[in-house]
């Protein structure tokens, strides 16, 4: 193989596994690329993984085998800046959890934990509690039912985040079933 | 450029998106300048096209009469001497003006279009390394209709899910009564908002209640309310168990 | 910076930038790296993509800034024999119906579904609708006219599946008329 053949075939295999999702398998490279020979093809891998990954200090990337496939992944020597890089602060941030919790209450205020753990499937004093803290809902009277759970309700707070003048204007649920009824289309970005 | 890929556009053209579609392309078609164009002009090739229906969406039909019959009056009062009122927009000025709009609808269609397929020449990464995924939102990047769609989103899964129950659960008071009587030996009490924010349907909880009312009474168990509005503890009652 | 420095800092980029599904914005990664100077960090970035990536014929990826972020992609040229490997047809393309709309509620935005079908003649509630699953739009509100129709805008993922960084870029409507008076006069957009 020329050099020039061997560069066109680590930068496609550099392409093939930057858009992957899942570890290939080599397997299906060697056919794509025509190479017949395993020793060949471990070459190739070989030449791309020492001296254009791990050799070239401007590189962030190494090959991984995982689960018999090939994968790109980031040097273990960045991993704390990468860390560092990717969390975010928490105060400003709302999980998704936090989301769910929030838009349950919203409409069907004033609700308890009990409708809201059953309608999210899962327990959410987590998700409550922060909303609580975040100053997004309130507690606004008990339920007269056994236990007489707290109700909550969203706040002022909640209304100038989302831009409401007033909770008659959240969407009704009639315009986005509209909207959203129609079977699933395939996305574009899937 | 792109000629090629424009090929496919002109081709699609035959294929009209709407009245306003078509009109322009007749008026092409017959080389006019869309400024001058007389519409009263081009009213029976519009007529004909509708008439064998020839690339026309037969679900926008009523678009497509609509415009003819606009274009029918427009034709009938070019045929008549007409009062000048300059005051009033006369049918031919205004479908005129939103065929010129229409028309840079297209020109940044075709825009649109040519972007999209030097964009469609790049790929980009599937989806995001899972050890750095991260599922939190910034609050004003959150809009009232996410939220919207997210509660929407809960109560269609839900809706799914209690279809479920119906067929695949019943709970019995005997079950239900073994289940907390194995919940007490494990930690000692129950917090009974816990018990019931973890059940999955109206008709778990409404059998669970009446099982803890029925040990209440035959004194299997011990309500225990700590302060006013507090939480309702259940505890097992030794003195119960002996008489069981 | 030295040399080290600058390799350094550019596997990071590539390690950020391959770790990220979204653009990411240049702010963010400028002062993760400590780079106080716009010019410095533009002068990193130039580096990175002319000699580390499009020089290179062993690299598949090059630079791109798109929707105001930073995001790496494969080599255009790359295109076919991606497609060929994945066998999917990525290029899910726009119908012309979408594109219209589209091009409506860009230029017009914020736009309701009246105003759309009114300036394409036809109802537009089919692509509106496709549009806001593809989420290349989005309600931003409400129009406060009888009914309050829901007003409709473009979203990031728009400009990013147009490769624009933001809607100023996108021509004003007398350039678009020379655009396509001059047919042969290339685009804007390369």
């Amino acid at each position: 193989m020329n050099p020039e053949q061997l560069c066109k075939q680590i930068a496609l295999i550099e392409a093939i596994l930057f858009v992957s999702k899942e570890p290939v398998e080599p397997g299906r490279i060697m056919e794509f690329l025509g190479i017949g020979d395993i020793e060949e093809f471990e070459a190739v891998l070989a030449a791309m993984d020492k001296e254009h990954l791990q050799a070239r200090p401007e590189r962030g990337l190494i090959l991984k085998r995982s689960g018999g496939g090939l994968q790109l992944v980031t040097k273990p020597d960045l991993h704390d800046e990468l860390k560092q890089f990717f969390t975010v602060k928490q105060s400003t941030k709302l999980t998704l959890a936090s989301l769910e919790t929030l838009s349950i209450i919203s409409y069907r205020q004033p609700a308890t934990l009990a409708e809201i753990s059953d309608m999210r499937g899962v327990n959410s004093s987590g998700p409550v509690k922060s909303l609580l803290q975040k100053k997004l809902i309130k507690i606004v009277g008990r339920k007269k039912v056994p236990g007489l759970p707290a109700l909550y309700a969203t706040t002022q707070e909640f209304l100038i985040y989302f831009g409401l003048n007033d909770l008659s204007e959240l969407p009704s649920l009639e315009e986005l079933t509209e909207l959203f009824e129609e079977k699933e289309q395939p996305s574009l970005f899937k | 450029m792109m000629e090629a890929e424009f090929a496919g556009y002109q081709v699609q053209t035959e294929f009209f998106e709407g009245p306003l579609d078509l009109l322009l392309h007749l008026i092409r078609k017959n080389k006019m300048n869309i400024i001058e164009v007389r519409l009263s002009q081009i009213t029976a090739e519009y007529l004909s096209y509708l008439e064998s229906k020839r690339g026309i969406n037969p679900s926008r039909e009523s678009e497509f009469l609509m415009t003819a019959a606009t274009l029918i009056y427009i034709k009938s009062r070019s045929l008549l001497p007409k009062p000048e009122n300059p005051a009033e927009e006369s049918p031919e000025k205004q479908l005129l003006h939103t065929l010129i709009e229409y028309e840079k609808v297209q020109k940044i269609s075709r825009l649109l279009q040519e972007m999209e397929y030097t964009e469609l020449l790049l790929w980009r990464r599937l989806e995001m390394n899972e050890n750095f995924a991260n599922r939190e939102y910034t609050l004003k990047e959150v809009s009232a209709f996410q939220l919207a769609e997210i509660f929407f989103d809960i109560v269609k899964k839900k809706e799914n899910e209690q279809f479920l129950y119906i067929s695949s659960k019943n709970y019995s008071i005997a079950e239900k009564q073994a289940e907390i009587l194995s919940l007490l030996e494990g930690s000692g009490f129950i917090d009974f908002s816990v018990y019931v924010a973890r059940l999955d349907s109206i008709e778990e909880i409404v059998v669970s209640f009446f099982t803890l009312l029925e040990m209440v009474k035959r004194h299997l168990l011990v309500a225990v309310q700590e302060q006013l509005f507090g939480t309702i503890s259940l505890f097992k009652n030794e003195a119960g168990k002996l008489e069981n």
